[in-house]
């Protein structure tokens, strides 16, 4: 109880404070996968990328209340299949896995088994404050409070809930992000494997994964 | 003199299985393995001859003409390669000496039925064969002796005692039992007066080919046997019944046309058709891989009577043809049944999954079997339906029976892909990991016959021509076969060598391809990771889909799935067992019963003694 | 058949104190012995075929926990609320799985979040939680905010919404009870 | 030393006598004296048989009396065959019973070799005998004898079937004199080639009389429907041997008087339509009551009873083939059925337990018994190569001949009914879980020579019938042709 | 067969190219059409081959085993192999492949092998879902190919030939179609074609919302990508096996040749396969899904009745 009366004196810290915060937050890596040396291979990996980005098969991993906005992102209304964005049934097909809201630590659990199982390229889109920060969830026993100390987040888009405006603009990011070879944490995620294994291992208490990372 | 030869290796080598047995339990299957080979070989190697005696009266020839060499070779080659199959197989089995002794005994029953040319030492073989595989058949069933094992032996006595009755009346009739006597004075001809004779004749035939009321002991009885035996009961043994039905109705096929063969097209076509479908349906729902094959067999040999029931060139090769590879395909499968029994214990599909990685060999030999009897094009199966349907449509016309046919076939890869996906495929069970690949004892055999599948596919003139020449021997229609072109009457061809040699190359570039591109990041994974919902399975789970796997098909079909031919069947048998247990009263035994029964005898006879006398 | 009805009988059959705590609920409180013939009787004798919830709640200052069974009778919307008062050392509650099908859920559920045992209730132990080390998360002495930042990474730039609470009585001049400032989360 | 056909039966009867005093001289003299004499038997019907095929039938005459007047002994072909069977039998009989009799006590032992000697004797007798009243003695011996032996265990239930057999037996016996009475009344003679000959001149009416109490007496010996209700008891209470005994020397002597009777002394036409009638229901009501049996020597009882029914087929259709047919059936009637009985009595004293239920899983005690027991259920079912298929088919091949085809699938009807129930005892010996203790009696070497002989027999015949064909073709003729066999005893000279 | 190997292998090669190119630009005017149909704007025309690009470039795969690794090799051999039997264009106008090394009965069979390869592949993930959906296409199979063996069955009765090139010829010397000579077969053949496109009301093999799309949910990467290609093709092959059936096949050798004859022909091509392959769609587009049981027995009633009749109508045809 000695440590709740420090906590009383209220401190905002800057922006700068904060950006230099997050970037220490998770590791970062540079998309090493996908940046070639070889000048021919440039070509190749331009074309790949402009695939990659116009063809974004999507997860859906509808964990919290943002679920319903995905319908209408869609559906006929805003028609994200004009980009490319189509839904994927099983995280093999999958190219983007979106989680949806709070997540609880026994959802976690699945989620971190979903997306090792996508494939390679593969993109994370967190979605709703509760990916970013726990939200209004912040102080339950049950929900983590930031989804890229767990895995490798690609975009987030803010907002409780993001409308479907924001959430295409979040795509536009993200193919933003493709074209230029700086999205798709794959990589990054297995070369940090035991840093993410052991912030896992910290919340989910019957860790009953598979010793070998499975794609 | 070759027939006396088999017949005398294979009898001295039952006898010699059965006494050796006692001495040494090892050496009884090599016995009689040996004895299986040395019967192929000397009928390989000698002349077959032809063989007469006499005897009571009544004269017996036997004779190795092209047919009966067509379907001795069904019999000694598929038995040979069971024999070798079963050295492992009943390997640590009680009573190997009475198994063996019965095996050859019944192989040397088929072979006789085979080379035999008088109905009356047909009928002999016929019956040695009968008893000795329904002494096969309760070898294993501790708990169906009363039930199984009995209802397959009064189905063959009803088809037994049928030949029978015609037998006796023909011989009365015609005073020969030659087949080639009795053809020529007629007497299979459903015109001739005795038209009973070739209808009961028929019958029996259609009772070990398992046409469709009288199918029920197959289903019973295929599952229980041991497995080894299975292969030759259902690949060899029960081509008895085509053999006969081929021979009876040569007459009625030479004479080219009229009401006799339109008879036959359409019924016993349509027994044929309704068997396949009927039994394809019924193998549909079946949770076992024994009795599922045992269904599947019922069906093939639906076909095989469709397609004798045709008479035409197509058609009767079809027939030929479909009995040869039946045996090669069904026979491995049977097999396949019978390592996956003895090495996992049960061939229940709701307890095992996922043997494909224990049992590769077995596997393939599966697949390609399957894949035979499915029919799908590169393999051997699918000349065989080739030549049936281009038969059903060109030759005798039979559109509808063509549907029904068809239907039963491609109601086919339902059961097909279930055996496969039973047995092979599907999550691995954690007590599974420590099943071992059978030894090469077994997987040989099953791999040679697994061949014949292969070999046909490409080259089906091989089986051609010996049928052709066996279909010459009896004065039916022929014809010219190539090697691989096959063409119906419409002069329409399909050469299969080019589809086997297309889809096995393009199989190799595209495995190339799809092996090569990107080797290096493709994992393999086991079969427990897999996708869904992020659950990760725990060991004991098994999340394969085994329980009423077509249950939406069976839905489908719906209300023909409740009625059952095996249950009638029963019922009467039930109904005839109170009548008798009725009659039985009749001796009550009271001493004063009887004595009345006397007085009551003496008074009825002197009253009607004029109508008695 | 009336609410009165239901009162009487309650009060006359089991000497309880039954109300009326709206137009069309009753509530009645009682010793935990009486639970099980209570719900039974009005299960069998009243019509009240349907549990509609089992709720608890921590009363830490009186060193319970109360238990509110709540059933229902659908021919007049009848609603009945039974509570019990158990002790909040070594709590334990009359297993009653057998009465409706669902009382299991609610059973595991208060088993888990409140740690109420239910002697000869054999469910499985994990339920919504899974590998939980702490007291039950819902009893009101256990430390969330504590459990949190021992767990839970946070995002830097959200310190100030860790004093909410503080903010709120702040601003609406309100003391907060001792007792609870006691197991307050700040 | 000249032997004669008299020396047959005498010599069994003088034996019976003497086994009294040389029981006296020597302890086991009873045991022993019956092999002896049946020995005799069969090297006496060896050598008669031989004559009778190599120079034509023997005519015996007793006292130097000529037929028709005095009693005389005639050796068709027809009988030798069935008195070369008899005589085998009796031996093999014998044989077999020499371990059973050795469980009995000395004195009992006594009585059950006289009585089974004087039932070989009066089989014998009727078989051989051309005198109608003669054969009516010989009848009563045989009948008091079998009853004897079927109450020789003295229990409630022997009791009962003896006295079933009795009251039958002795209704038999009175028909049957009633006929003799009234065939002597018409044509004044006993002589049965006299009174056939004689024969066309009776009145209808009498002769018709006559005939319906022949073959009511006859038929109940030789077990027709629904005459044969003493049947199954006594076949499954009478000792084991006898009941052999029953199969193989009474039923052949038996049936043996129906063929005489229905071929000599009346014409074959009369009673063809008769014989088949009653022979086939006798095979389908007995083959019915077998399947219901849960007692094995009853279902065996039962089944004799059907095979009687399917010989009296074959001698209502009485072509040539039928009675070879016949001839064969009751040959192989006689070695397979008394070998059924042999071994299911070893099942049987083993067991103690004379129901079917008892006999699950026993081939593991008694391997070769049962090996031998399910030989003799294929062979009498009629599977190739058994002889008991040819037999079979040789009286279907007759029906054919004639074109009887409701005949012929009611006969192959009643034979699926026979088959399931043989082979549901082949099932439960070999196949069925094991229930009972280890066995304590093995099989005595006499026995097994007995049966081993019996099932060798089943198998060379079946393998090789050719061996026997060639008699019981001259023995079939020689049956039908009444004209032969009438001079053949009046003008023998 | 012109003989010369290069020239065969040319046109393999090209016969395979033209059907994945249409076949793919098919999948991309479906999933436009469908789009436009809900007021969408939809996908670009090319989607597809970005989706397919996409795939084979994922730099990891996973397989579950030998079967499932070679299940797409299945479907594409079965799909290019049933190509290279059915002619493209009328006759000289294309390469002759190995048209008349096959005749329709053969099709029929061959084009089960696709499904039945994939199927095995599918069981040896050990995923329940792809067991199921393998479930319900096999039963599927046997609802709608009997009313397409019953259509085939009375035009190979009524031309007395089992050969689709003879076929072909009937059409373009007599200037008929097929589809007039006997409707009913064509209306059964018809009804097949909406089952074996699996679309709504038939989709039930691989129901995203049921089954995670079924067979498919083990497939990911390359072999996704090879199973789309596959499927394409296999569009392609059962579009033009219909057109060469009913709708008198492509192409005029008698009043083109040359270039502009194989251009015409394809643009003819292209035309009534499209318009054939908008009846499926479309009737996607309205139509909710049924269950196994009742898309099976549909088969089993109307089509049938259909393929029966057409059956009698090629009996009694003159």
């Amino acid at each position: 109880m000695s440590e709740t009366k420090d906590i009383r004196i209220i401190t905002r810290p800057t922006k700068e404070q904060i950006r230099q915060a997050q970037i220490d937050f998770a590791p970062r890596c540079t998309a090493a996968g996908r940046v070639n040396d070889k000048e021919t291979q440039k070509m190749v990996q331009y074309i790949l990328n402009f695939a990659r980005k116009h063809s974004l098969f999507l997860l859906a991993y509808g964990t919290g209340c943002g679920a319903i906005e995905i319908p209408a992102t869609l559906t006929s209304r805003y028609d994200a299949e004009r980009l490319g964005i189509r839904g994927a049934a099983t995280p093999r097909q999958a190219d983007v896995l979106m989680i949806t809201g709070y997540l609880s630590t026994k959802t976690l659990k699945r989620v971190i088994r979903v997306y090792e199982q996508m494939q390679d390229p593969k993109y994370v889109v967190a979605f709703g404050s509760c990916t970013i920060n726990g939200g209004m969830y912040f102080d339950s026993y049950n929900t983590i409070k930031a989804l890229d100390r767990y895995i490798p987040v690609d975009v987030y888009i803010a907002g409780c809930m993001p409308r479907p405006e924001a959430v295409l603009k979040g795509f536009a990011k993200l193919q933003e992000l493709i074209q230029n070879g700086n999205a798709g944490n794959g990589e990054c995620y297995r070369k940090n494997l035991d840093w993410y294994r052991a912030n896992q291992q910290k919340v989910i208490k019957n860790w009953d994964f598979p010793d070998e990372y499975n794609w | 003199m070759g027939i006396i030869y088999v017949l005398g290796i294979l009898i001295i080598g039952a006898l010699a299985a059965f006494f050796v047995d006692d001495l040494n339990r090892k050496w009884t299957g090599p016995v009689a393995m040996l004895a299986g080979f040395g019967a192929a070989a000397a009928f390989a190697f000698l002349p077959g001859g032809i063989v007469r005696w006499r005897i009571l009266g009544f004269s017996m020839h036997w004779e190795t003409d092209a047919l009966a060499g067509f379907f001795a070779w069904i019999v000694l080659g598929l038995s040979a390669l069971a024999l070798m199959y079963s050295v492992k197989y009943m390997e640590g089995k009680a009573r190997q000496g009475y198994f063996y002794a019965s095996f050859l005994t019944s192989v040397a029953g088929m072979f006789g039925v085979a080379v035999s040319k008088d109905l009356l030492s047909f009928f002999i073989f016929w019956e040695i064969m009968t008893w000795t595989s329904f002494l096969l058949a309760i070898y294993n069933a501790y708990y169906g002796v009363e039930t199984k094992g009995i209802k397959y032996i009064i189905f063959s006595a009803i088809g037994a005692y049928a030949m029978l009755t015609a037998i006796v009346l023909a011989l009365g009739q015609y005073h020969s039992l030659e087949f080639s006597d009795l053809m020529a004075a007629g007497a299979f001809r459903f015109s001739s007066g005795n038209w009973y004779i070739p209808v009961l004749l028929l019958l029996g035939f259609a009772v070990k080919a398992a046409v469709l009321p009288l199918h029920v002991w197959a289903p019973a009885v295929y599952p229980k046997t041991p497995m080894s035996f299975t292969a030759v009961f259902s690949g060899a043994m029960s081509k008895m019944g085509i053999l006969g039905m081929l021979l009876i109705l040569t007459g009625i096929f030479r004479s080219a046309t009229g009401w006799e063969l339109t008879l036959v097209r359409w019924v016993l076509g349509w027994l044929g058709g309704l068997t396949a479908a009927w039994a394809t349906l019924q193998a549909i729902r079946q949770n076992d891989a024994k009795d599922l094959l045992a269904w599947s067999s019922v069906a093939q040999l639906g076909y095989i009577v469709t397609a004798v029931s045709t008479g035409t060139r197509l058609g009767l090769m079809a027939a030929l043809y479909l009995a040869l590879l039946h045996a090669a395909f069904k026979g491995s499968l049977f097999m396949v049944a019978g390592a996956v029994e003895k090495q996992a214990g049960t061939t229940d599909f709701r307890r095992i999954s996922g043997l494909i990685k224990r049992m590769p060999w077995t596997f393939l030999t599966a697949l390609i079997a399957i894949i035979s009897l499915a029919g799908i094009p590169p393999l051997g199966g699918f000349v065989g339906k080739w030549l049936l349907y281009e038969s059903l449509i060109s030759e005798t016309h039979a559109y509808f029976l063509v549907i029904l046919i068809f239907f039963a076939s491609t109601s086919a890869f339902l059961y097909s892909y279930r055996f496969l996906f039973g047995l092979f495929l599907g999550q691995e069970e954690e007590e599974a990991k420590q099943i071992t690949e059978v030894s090469w004892w077994m997987l040989i055999p099953m791999l040679a016959l697994s061949a014949v599948s292969v070999v046909t596919g490409m080259y089906p003139g091989l089986i051609f021509r010996p049928a052709a020449r066996a279909l010459e021997s009896i004065g039916l229609p022929a014809g010219q076969w190539d090697m691989s072109i096959l063409s119906n009457v419409w002069g329409n061809q399909t050469d299969v060598f080019t589809v086997g040699s297309t889809v096995g190359i393009l199989f190799v570039l595209w495995a190339l391809f799809i092996t090569f591109k990107g080797k290096k990041n493709t994992r393999w994974l086991t079969t427990k990771e897999i996708s869904t919902s992020g659950e990760i399975p725990a060991p004991e789970d098994n999340c394969t889909f085994q329980r009423g796997f077509f249950q939406p098909f069976e839905r489908a079909v719906g209300r023909l799935y409740r009625s059952s031919m095996d249950q009638l069947w029963e019922d009467i048998g039930a109904a005839l067992e109170a009548f008798f247990g009725f009659i039985r009263k009749i001796y009550t035994g009271n001493a004063q019963t009887y004595a009345m029964y006397v007085i009551i005898f003496v008074v009825l006879l002197i009253l009607f003694r004029n109508y008695i006398f | 058949m009336t609410t009165q009805d239901i009162i009487r009988a309650l009060n006359e059959t089991f000497e309880l104190k039954a109300e009326v705590l709206h137009g069309n609920q009753i509530r009645v409180s009682m010793h935990k012995k009486q639970v099980a013939p209570v719900l039974l009787y009005l299960k069998n004798q009243w019509g009240f075929i349907h549990l509609d919830h089992v709720s608890c709640v921590d009363w830490i200052e009186e060193n319970v926990f109360e238990l509110v069974y709540i059933v229902y009778r659908p021919q007049d919307q009848l609603t009945v609320l039974v509570k019990t008062k158990i002790h909040r050392e070594h709590p334990e509650m009359e297993n009653m799985e057998g009465f409706w099908p669902h009382m299991r859920t609610y059973q595991r559920e208060i088993r888990e979040m409140f740690g109420i045992e239910f002697p000869g209730f054999e469910a499985p132990r994990e339920f919504i939680l899974e590998g939980w080390e702490e007291i039950p998360p819902m009893r009101r002495d256990f430390d969330t905010r504590g459990y949190v930042k021992r767990t839970y990474t946070t995002r830097p730039g959200r310190e100030d919404a860790w004093s909410v609470r503080e903010y709120i009585t702040r601003r609406t001049g309100e003391k907060l009870p001792d007792f609870a400032r006691k197991y307050s989360r700040d | 030393m000249v032997v004669s056909p008299v020396h047959l039966i005498a010599a069994p009867l003088a034996a019976a006598f003497l086994i009294p005093l040389l029981n006296k001289l020597y302890r086991d003299a009873a045991r022993v004296v019956p092999g002896v004499v049946f020995l005799y038997n069969l090297s006496v019907s060896w050598i008669l048989v031989n004559r009778v095929f190599r120079s034509g039938p023997i005519v015996e005459v007793i006292a130097g009396w000529k037929p028709p007047f005095g009693i005389n002994l005639v050796m068709t072909p027809f009988s030798a065959v069935l008195v070369m069977l008899v005589s085998f039998m009796a031996f093999v009989i014998w044989l077999y019973g020499f371990r059973f009799k050795r469980s009995l006590k000395g004195g009992v032992v006594m009585y059950y070799e006289i009585l089974q000697m004087m039932m070989a004797a009066g089989s014998l007798g009727i078989i051989l005998t051309g005198d109608l009243f003669n054969m009516f003695v010989f009848v009563e011996i045989t009948g008091i004898t079998a009853i004897a032996l079927t109450a020789f265990y003295r229990d409630r239930d022997g009791a009962e079937a003896g006295f079933k057999y009795m009251l039958l037996g002795s209704m038999a016996s009175v028909f049957l004199l009633l006929g003799i009475l009234l065939i002597y009344t018409q044509t004044g003679s006993l002589n049965m080639a006299q009174i056939a000959e004689r024969m066309p001149a009776v009145a209808t009416g009498v002769k018709v009389t006559a005939l319906i109490f022949l073959l009511i007496s006859l038929g109940t010996e030789a077990e027709m429907f629904p005459l044969n209700g003493w049947a199954p008891d006594a076949y499954s209470q009478a000792p084991s041997p006898t009941s052999a005994a029953f199969a193989a020397v009474l039923g052949v002597a038996a049936i043996y008087a129906l063929a005489r009777v229905g071929f000599t002394l009346y014409d074959h036409g009369t009673v063809s339509g008769f014989l088949i009638a009653m022979g086939f229901l006798t095979m389908l009501f007995a083959e019915m009551a077998a399947i219901t049996q849960t007692n094995l020597k009853r279902m065996l009882a039962y089944s004799s009873m059907g095979q009687m029914g399917l010989a009296m087929i074959a001698f209502g259709i009485g072509s040539e083939a039928a009675l070879f047919g016949a001839l064969f059936l009751i040959i192989n009637h006689a070695i397979i059925k008394s070998l059924l009985f042999m071994t299911g009595s070893y099942f049987i004293y083993n067991l103690n337990d004379k129901r079917l239920r008892a006999l699950n899983g026993i081939h593991k005690r008694l391997p070769y018994v049962s090996f031998l027991f399910a030989l003799g259920a294929l062979a009498i079912v009629g599977f190739p190569p058994f002889s008991g298929f040819w037999s079979k088919f040789y009286i279907l091949t007759a029906a054919g001949a004639k074109q009887m085809m409701p005949l012929i699938i009611g006969i192959l009807a009643v034979t699926v009914i026979e088959m399931t129930y043989y082979l549901r005892v082949i099932g439960r010996i070999y196949f069925a879980k094991e229930e009972s203790e280890p066995a304590s009696h093995k099989p005595s070497i006499q026995a097994l020579v007995a049966m081993t002989s019996l099932a060798v027999l089943i198998i060379v015949l079946g393998l090789y019938p050719d061996l026997i064909a060639g008699f019981l073709h001259r023995a079939s003729m020689f049956l039908l042709d009444k004209q032969t066999y009438i001079q053949t005893v009046l003008h023998l000279s | 067969m012109t003989g010369n190997w290069l020239i065969e292998l040319t046109g393999i090669v090209l016969t395979a190219l033209l059907a994945f190119t249409v076949g793919m630009f098919y999948g991309g005017l479906r999933r436009k059409v469908i789009a436009r149909a809900q007021n969408r704007v939809g996908p670009p025309v090319y989607q597809n081959f970005l989706d397919l690009l996409k795939l084979q470039g994922k730099t990891t795969n996973v397989t579950h085993g030998l079967m499932t690794h070679l299940a797409p090799v299945w479907v594409l051999v079965a799909a290019i192999t049933a190509l290279l039997f059915i002619p493209v264009l009328h006759g000289g106008l294309w390469f002759p492949n190995f048209t008349f090394k096959g005749d329709l009965i053969f099709l029929l069979y061959l084009m089960v092998m696709g499904s039945l390869g994939m199927a095995l592949g599918v069981g040896e993930t050990g995923n329940p879902n792809g067991a199921i959906g393998v479930s319900r296409g096999l039963s599927l199979i046997t609802g709608y190919e009997i009313p397409f063996v019953l259509s085939l069955v009375a035009i190979m009765i009524q031309f007395h030939t089992t050969s689709l090139t003879d076929l072909m010829h009937y059409q373009q010397a007599t200037g008929h179609w097929i589809a007039r000579e006997n409707p009913f077969a064509f209306l059964a053949a018809l009804f097949s074609v909406l089952g074996m496109f699996h679309y709504s009301p038939f989709d039930i093999i691989g129901a995203p919302a049921e089954l995670a799309s079924g067979p498919m949910s083990e497939f990911g990467g390359k072999y996704l990508g090879s199973l789309m290609t596959g499927g394409s093709i296999f569009a392609f092959v059962k579009l033009v096996l219909i057109t060469d059936l009913f709708l008198g096949g492509a192409g005029h050798p008698d009043a083109y040749t040359g270039a502009a004859g194989v251009l015409l022909g394809l643009v003819e091509l292209v035309i009534k396969t499209f318009l054939l392959y908008m009846i499926p769609v479309s009737i996607g587009i309205v139509m909710p899904r049924f269950r196994t049981e009742q898309a099976v027995r549909f088969f089993w009633r109307w089509p049938l009745l259909f393929g029966a009749l057409g059956i009698i109508w090629a009996v009694f045809w003159k």
